[in-house]
């Protein structure tokens, strides 16, 4: 593997990243399966960084999940975005920062497609202002959360207590990135490092210490697929996708698994557990699995925050053993305590995994 | 094992590394026009036997080289050994000896 | 004595020099490199024949030095200037050539690998391209991979960035094919345990003999076609490459592992073809070729009287068609300083762009 | 009594040579099946013994089979077996009245020259050794062919000759060197003792006059009797084991005894009767273009060495030229299709599907015609067939208009004959629930068959009989033209069913008929049998290139045959249109 190779190609592949002022668009499954992703991210920006970032709570689903499950039609989509910018444009901000992959890669589309076909943004604002009297501005600058920690990434190491080291032999951690695949598929110049070897997670490892693993199957995607997923009797698709991932990266031994993606670290998580219950197949050292982590929740690791408090106990996959392993300590009892010291619940006995 | 209302589907991808090629080799070794194919399908358009079934040499020829045996077994079943697709041939496979040779494989390493 | 400036120094430009400097002709031809011979220097062998590629350039360098073609190596031109009839060339040098016709033999580059990202050229150890191979097969190094090992397995792809509107050329290179199944015998021949995999869409093998040697890869060196485009490759834990493709024959994608993958690289337009057109105000083609004044009539002549292309600056050809076109093109120079009334016949326009989305 | 040391070689030699045989004919004559062995004893008594002693005297010694294929090879041939046969007969009947005795020891004739030198005393004596010196020349002139034979074949008009093995080798140098070394050692006697012919004394005379005879005469008595040991002992595992095996196959034969579905007692006495004389090595049109040796000459050979390749199996058209032209009659093609069935296949088809796809007929009718695979390939056929058939007034059921069920001849020629016979069955349920009472087929290689395994109990025709039947009947008229033909006999239409006749009648109604060189049971093959799994395209297309080469010899206006697979092979390579017998009949109705 030719590193230069990839540098000629990452050069043609660089974007603009607004440097402050963001308007934050939360994503429906993270702050429901990782909340403590998006607040770690508010977290870092307002307190490290320093950025305005505004959180708004009136904006709704970008209708993603239903647009890709073909039960939303594009005009609603168009309009429901529209509504988006109508409210930054109210709260005052040009810099749109989507928690969500596929909110990016809606936001993304729609504004090619008003480029592309201006009638449909008149369109768009018409049926905007009909249903709500709201009117927008199209934002100045799109990028995905993952796009801001990528810029910072420097300066989030040069405040981090840790970093992605195996503290007893000093070697860099073994990391395989996971991309979404609406990151940059559809529009490669909108991504950090193009599509097919795309930067941003893979940048931010090498500022914090680690070594990204490239392995055959690193372009598949995780099977999540929407459609694939949301009918039970179709996530064999799903498990399949993310199985033929495991098995490609087993022989690299991988000792975490970073997304920048809502549903990957979910499905690569949870995967992981649903194939050792069925196939008695289990992956990682000592057969305890790949923990599987969110950018946000690496970039926290770095800077030393409380891993519970960055929401490490709602994964599978427990991420205690990588923890030990980056010498960050932990308190194992508040595990499953929550902010208030009430009981989260722990996750039902299982038959397969090892060590769990 | 837990019951989840789903399992893993099987690969439709043709790992080629992981199939088994010696019935092809051993083809290949007795009858080498065997990669004189071009799979142009003139072979399958004519077969007697694919009239009434779905016997295609051609199929059979690329099936074989990517160790699909299975699939190779069950529609070589169905050949006469007429010849007509010998005849239509462009490229002079010897296909009733591949056929021969490919059943002949198939009781050699008892696939 | 009438003045020609051909520019460009490949096979082209080498036997339309000859053969105008036999017509009487002085004849300056400019070649940007140190050496002339083009493209053609570096290949090896030649298909069909097997012949070596520096027989020909010897060939036409005979044809060169017979003539007393004045040479101007390692010259480019940097200024060009149209009075009425004649024209005025200033070259890197700073030699002023004045000549009463120019004939553009700009020939072509190849491909830039590296933009077919998912095939992992400059990334990946073991990916190298054909041109790479022909360099391999002319030091007469073994074919090795990155870690000295001898492949046992090698994929060959074709249509790397031809008919790929991805890749900004919808055109067939034309010489690929057939160069891909040359070179997967000469690896056979050299290596004569390796599995040879070819990665077509379509083979054409439209020259004569062409067919020929198609089928003797297939009889006597066992190389396997496998009709379907290289999706992506990716880099295996030692070095080889996992790749996918679709067996579209069989219906199925299809994994295989290869230790060694050659691109057969396409033909661009050159660097020289666009400055040229830059310096003499020439129109290029849909595809960046040098546009003919006719498709099938004029193919020698531009829109600029005086001004004649010979070779693969119109579009990617063969060696025989190079130098035929290039005898042509001679022809058609002769005829035009010649005042003979064969040179003021007239096509009908047409639209070269009709085959293309609105342009 | 008479007696040398140099005696014992050739007692020796014959006796190993009698326990031999005798032991191994016993071997086989056990071999073989009760009802066979029940047909030999009974046949001393019968004519057969009687015709056999006739085909031995023209085909053992006269080889009347090899002077009509070649006059050269017929005349050494003979001259070996009928001069040396006579050397035996002339010199015992000498011996008796040399000796006036009935009972001699066997070698006395062999060596009588040795032994009795006063000439004088008995009745004809001078007149013995004229003749015996008369057959010796020719036996010597004989092995003078045989070693020019070896060296220029092609001086006997043969391109190619068989290749020795070891055992061959030996028995061939002593047979070359037994006549010579006689002619030495009666020579030297009579040179010492002036009791020879004109051959032996003359020479013995003009040695005597330069040699010391007196030293000589024993070592060459010696090397004459050590040669005959040699020979005597290496027969058996020779090519010379032909010469006492066919006394035995013909008179077996003669008794009705044939090899048919399994190898038997019988074929071994085929199978070493192989003089490999070579004749079907240059009657196999795969000598022409493949070094490979296959012929019946080799593939018996094989089999007699436990050495048989598939390759060799496999690699034959099952023309049956080799079994037209063997002067011995071996049925090669008949052995080689029963010795393909060692290699069957123990499962791998199954052809349930054919039956329920081909309905009967709506309504029932007296004729069916079966168009089989080739003619759908050739489909002009089968238009033909129909058109004369509708114009003809004909009521007709197509069974294979919509897809043909084959008829399993291709299979059965592969060696796979159980699962040919499933084939078979589905196919005789279709023929027998289609209700007709004759079967009309185009293609010859179904019609085979159908008449050799299918039993189906109704009239089977090729359609050149049919048609021919209709021409007499008067349904069709043919108009004569001016225009010429050349015939192609199908192999299996002449060789295997003996069709030469109807389409040449036919052929005859419409224009000329041209003779070609090689016609009737003598014709060449297309080069596109569907017996041959071994050669490749290519030389396929040699063959059929030679034979076409021949068969537009006469420059005709259109070459016909019978046959679709004749008509396929042969039209890529035509330069004149290539009909078949139906088309013909179709244009000139």
């Amino acid at each position: 593997m030719l590193k230069e190779g990839k540098k000629y190609i990452w050069k043609d592949y660089q974007k603009e990243i607004a440097d402050n002022h963001y308007y934050y668009a939360r994503s429906c499954i993270r702050q429901n399966f990782f909340p403590g992703s998006e607040a770690t991210f508010l977290r870092i920006l307002k307190n490290e960084l320093n950025k305005d970032i505004f959180d708004d709570p009136e904006h709704t689903t970008c209708t993603g999940i239903g647009y890709h499950s073909d039960i939303i039609p594009l005009e609603t989509t168009m309009t429901v975005v529209a509504r988006h910018f109508a409210l930054m444009t109210a709260a005052g901000y040009k810099n749109l920062v989507p928690s969500c992959i596929t909110s990016f890669g809606i936001y993304s589309e729609i504004l090619e497609t008003w480029h592309e076909f201006p009638e449909t943004l008149e369109k768009t604002r018409e049926h905007l202002f009909k249903a709500t009297g709201r009117e927008f501005n199209l934002p100045e600058n799109v990028v995905h959360t993952s796009d801001i920690i990528f810029k910072f990434r420097d300066e989030i190491a040069a405040r981090g207590r840790f970093r992605l080291i195996d503290q007893s032999t000093g070697q860099p951690l073994r990391i395989v990135e996971h991309i979404g695949c609406h990151y940059a598929r559809m529009f490669p110049h909108k991504g950090i490092g193009g599509a097919e070897y795309p930067y941003v997670l893979a940048g931010m490892v090498e500022s914090w210490g680690g070594e990204v693993i490239d392995y055959p199957e690193r372009r598949h995607c995780c099977g999540f697929g929407f459609r694939q997923y949301l009918v039970q009797a179709n996530r064999g698709y799903s498990l399949s996708c993310s199985r033929k991932k495991f098995e490609s990266m087993e022989p690299y031994k991988p000792d975490m698994i970073i997304t920048n993606c809502p549903g990957c670290p979910y499905f690569l998580d949870r995967w992981q557990y649903v194939i050792a219950e069925q196939e008695g197949k289990t992956y990682g050292e000592n057969g305890q699995g790949i923990p599987v982590f969110t950018y946000e929740e690496v970039a926290g690791l770095v800077l030393g925050y409380d891993p519970w408090d960055l929401g490490l106990q709602v994964h599978q996959i427990n991420v205690e053993p990588l923890l030990d392993k980056m010498g960050i300590p932990y308190n194992p009892d508040e595990k499953y305590a929550g902010p208030d010291g009430q009981d989260l619940g722990q996750p039902a006995e299982l038959t397969c995994m090892h060590n769990l | 094992m837990k019951n989840f209302g789903y399992t893993r589907h099987t690969d439709r991808q043709i790992d080629f590394d992981a199939t088994d090629k010696r019935l092809y080799q051993f083809v290949f070794d007795l009858e080498p026009s065997i990669n004189l194919c071009i799979f142009c399908g003139t072979c399958a358009a004519t077969c007697s036997a694919g009239h009434f079934t779905t016997l295609s040499f051609r199929r059979i020829s690329l099936l074989l080289r990517r160790g699909m045996n299975d699939i190779v077994k069950k529609e070589i079943e169905n050949c006469m050994l007429c010849g007509k697709c010998q005849l239509v041939c462009p490229k002079g496979v010897n296909t009733r000896n591949v056929i021969l040779q490919i059943v002949k494989g198939i009781e050699k390493y008892e696939l | 004595m009438k003045n020609i400036v051909v520019i460009g120094g490949g096979i082209a430009g080498m036997e339309a020099s000859a053969f105008l400097a036999a017509k009487g002709y002085s004849v300056d031809l400019i070649e940007k490199n140190d050496t002339l011979g083009g493209r053609l220097a570096n290949w090896d062998r030649l298909f069909p024949t097997m012949r070596r590629g520096s027989e020909v350039t010897e060939f036409l360098a005979e044809g060169v030095m017979q003539e007393a073609v004045k040479v101007h190596l390692s010259a480019d031109i940097v200024r060009v200037e149209r009075h009425h009839d004649t024209f005025l060339l200033v070259t890197t040098q700073g030699n002023e050539l004045h000549c009463d016709a120019i004939l553009l033999a700009t020939g072509y580059d190849l491909f830039d690998a590296r933009r077919k990202e998912e095939y992992g050229y400059g990334i990946y150890d073991n990916v190298i391209t054909s041109a790479d191979l022909e360099q391999i097969f002319s030091s007469g190094r073994d074919i090795l991979t990155q870690k000295g090992k001898k492949p046992s397995r090698v994929g060959f792809v074709h249509c790397v960035g031809s008919r790929d509107e991805k890749a900004g050329h919808t055109y067939c290179s034309k010489v690929c094919c057939v160069t891909g199944v040359k070179q997967a015998i000469e690896v056979k021949q050299q290596i004569p345990d390796a599995e040879i995999f070819n990665f077509y869409m379509d083979l054409r093998m439209y020259g004569m003999h062409f067919e020929a040697l198609y089928k003797k890869a297939q009889e006597d060196f066992n190389v396997q076609f496998v009709r379907g485009r290289l999706s992506e490759a990716a880099e295996n834990l030692d070095g080889s490459l996992a790749l996918k493709v679709e067996d579209t024959l069989a219906g199925r994608p299809m994994k295989i592992n290869v230790d060694l993958l050659v691109l057969l690289v396409g033909c661009t337009p050159s660097e020289g073809t666009r400055k040229m057109a830059s310096l003499l105000g020439l129109k290029l083609g849909f595809n960046g070729f040098f546009k003919t004044t006719d498709q099938h009539t004029m193919t020698n002549y531009s829109d600029i009287p005086g001004v004649f292309f010979a070779g693969t600056c119109i579009g990617p050809n063969t060696i025989t068609n190079a130098i035929t076109d290039a005898r042509a093109a001679a022809t058609a120079i002769d005829i035009y300083l010649s005042g003979n009334q064969l040179a003021n016949r007239k096509m009908k326009p047409h639209e070269e762009f009709w085959l293309y989305p609105s342009h | 009594m008479n007696y040398n040391h140099f005696v014992i070689p050739f007692a020796a030699g014959a006796l190993i040579l009698f326990a031999i045989l005798v032991a191994r004919y016993a071997y086989w004559i056990v071999q073989m099946p009760r009802s066979d062995r029940r047909k030999a004893w009974t046949g001393f008594f019968r004519p057969a013994f009687f015709r056999s002693l006739w085909e031995v005297f023209r085909e053992s010694l006269i080889h009347k089979k090899v002077f009509r294929v070649n006059a050269m090879l017929g005349w050494m041939h003979m001259s070996f077996a009928f001069g040396w046969f006579l050397l035996i007969i002339f010199g015992t009947i000498e011996t008796k009245f040399h000796k006036h005795k009935v009972f001699n020891m066997p070698y006395d004739p062999i060596f009588l020259r040795y032994f009795e030198h006063d000439e004088k005393q008995f009745f004809f004596s001078q007149g013995f050794s004229f003749v015996m010196d008369f057959l010796l020349l020719i036996l010597l002139a004989a092995t003078f062919l045989a070693i020019f034979k070896r060296i220029r074949s092609r001086f006997f008009g043969m391109k190619r000759t068989t290749r020795l093995i070891l055992g061959d080798r030996i028995a061939l140098y002593s047979l070359w060197s037994v006549f010579p070394l006689r002619f030495l050692a009666e020579s030297f006697t009579s040179g010492l003792h002036h009791n020879g012919g004109f051959l032996t004394g003359t020479a013995g005379i003009a040695f005597s006059s330069f040699l010391p005879l007196q030293q000589l005469e024993l070592p060459a008595w010696w090397a004459y009797s050590s040669a005959l040991f040699v020979f005597f002992v290496f027969l058996p595992f020779s090519r010379y084991n032909h010469i006492p095996t066919e006394l035995f196959l013909i008179f077996l034969r003669n008794c009705g005894i044939k090899t048919s579905g399994r190898f038997s007692g019988f074929t071994e006495f085929e199978i070493y009767s192989c003089s490999r004389c070579g004749i079907c090595i240059d009657k196999c049109q795969l000598a022409e273009v493949r070094p490979q040796q296959t012929q019946a000459v080799y593939f018996l050979q094989q089999i007699r060495r436990n050495i048989l390749q598939p390759q060799t199996t496999f690699n034959c058209l099952q023309c049956g030229r080799c079994t037209e032209f063997c002067p011995v009659g071996i049925k090669a093609d008949t052995l080689r299709s029963i010795k393909r069935t060692d290699y069957s296949l123990e499962y791998g088809f199954s052809y349930k599907y054919a039956e329920e796809k081909i309905p009967p007929p709506a309504l029932p009718v007296d004729v069916g015609y079966f168009a089989g695979c080739m003619t759908h390939l050739t489909p002009s056929i089968k238009i033909a067939m129909e058109n004369i058939m509708k114009k003809a007034g004909v009521r007709y059921h197509f069974i294979d208009r919509d897809g043909t069920v084959c008829c399993g001849r291709p299979l059965s020629l592969s060696g796979n004959e159980r699962q040919a016979r499933l084939l078979m069955r589905e196919n005789k349920y279709i023929i027998r629930n289609s209700g007709i009472k004759t079967l009309v087929t185009s293609c010859p290689i179904c019609l085979r068959v159908f008449r050799e395994s299918y039993d189906l109990g109704i009239e089977v025709l090729h359609h050149s009989q049919y048609l021919l039947r209709l021409a007499e009947e008067g349904k069709i008229s043919l108009k004569p033209t001016d225009a010429v033909f050349a015939y192609h006999d199908p192999c299996d239409l002449g060789r295997g069913l003996k069709i030469y006749e109807e389409p040449r009648m036919l052929i005859a109604r419409c224009g000329e008929l041209l003779h070609t060189q090689q016609e009737k049971n003598e014709a060449l093959c297309c080069g596109n049998s569907l017996a041959d799994f071994v050669t490749p395209e290519p030389r396929k297309q040699e063959m059929r290139d030679h034979t076409l080469q021949e068969l537009l010899l006469n420059n005709p206006d259109a070459l016909i045959t019978a046959c679709p697979l004749c008509k396929k092979s042969l039209t890529y390579g035509s330069n004149v249109p290539v009909k078949d017998i139906a088309e013909l009949v179709a244009e000139n109705q």
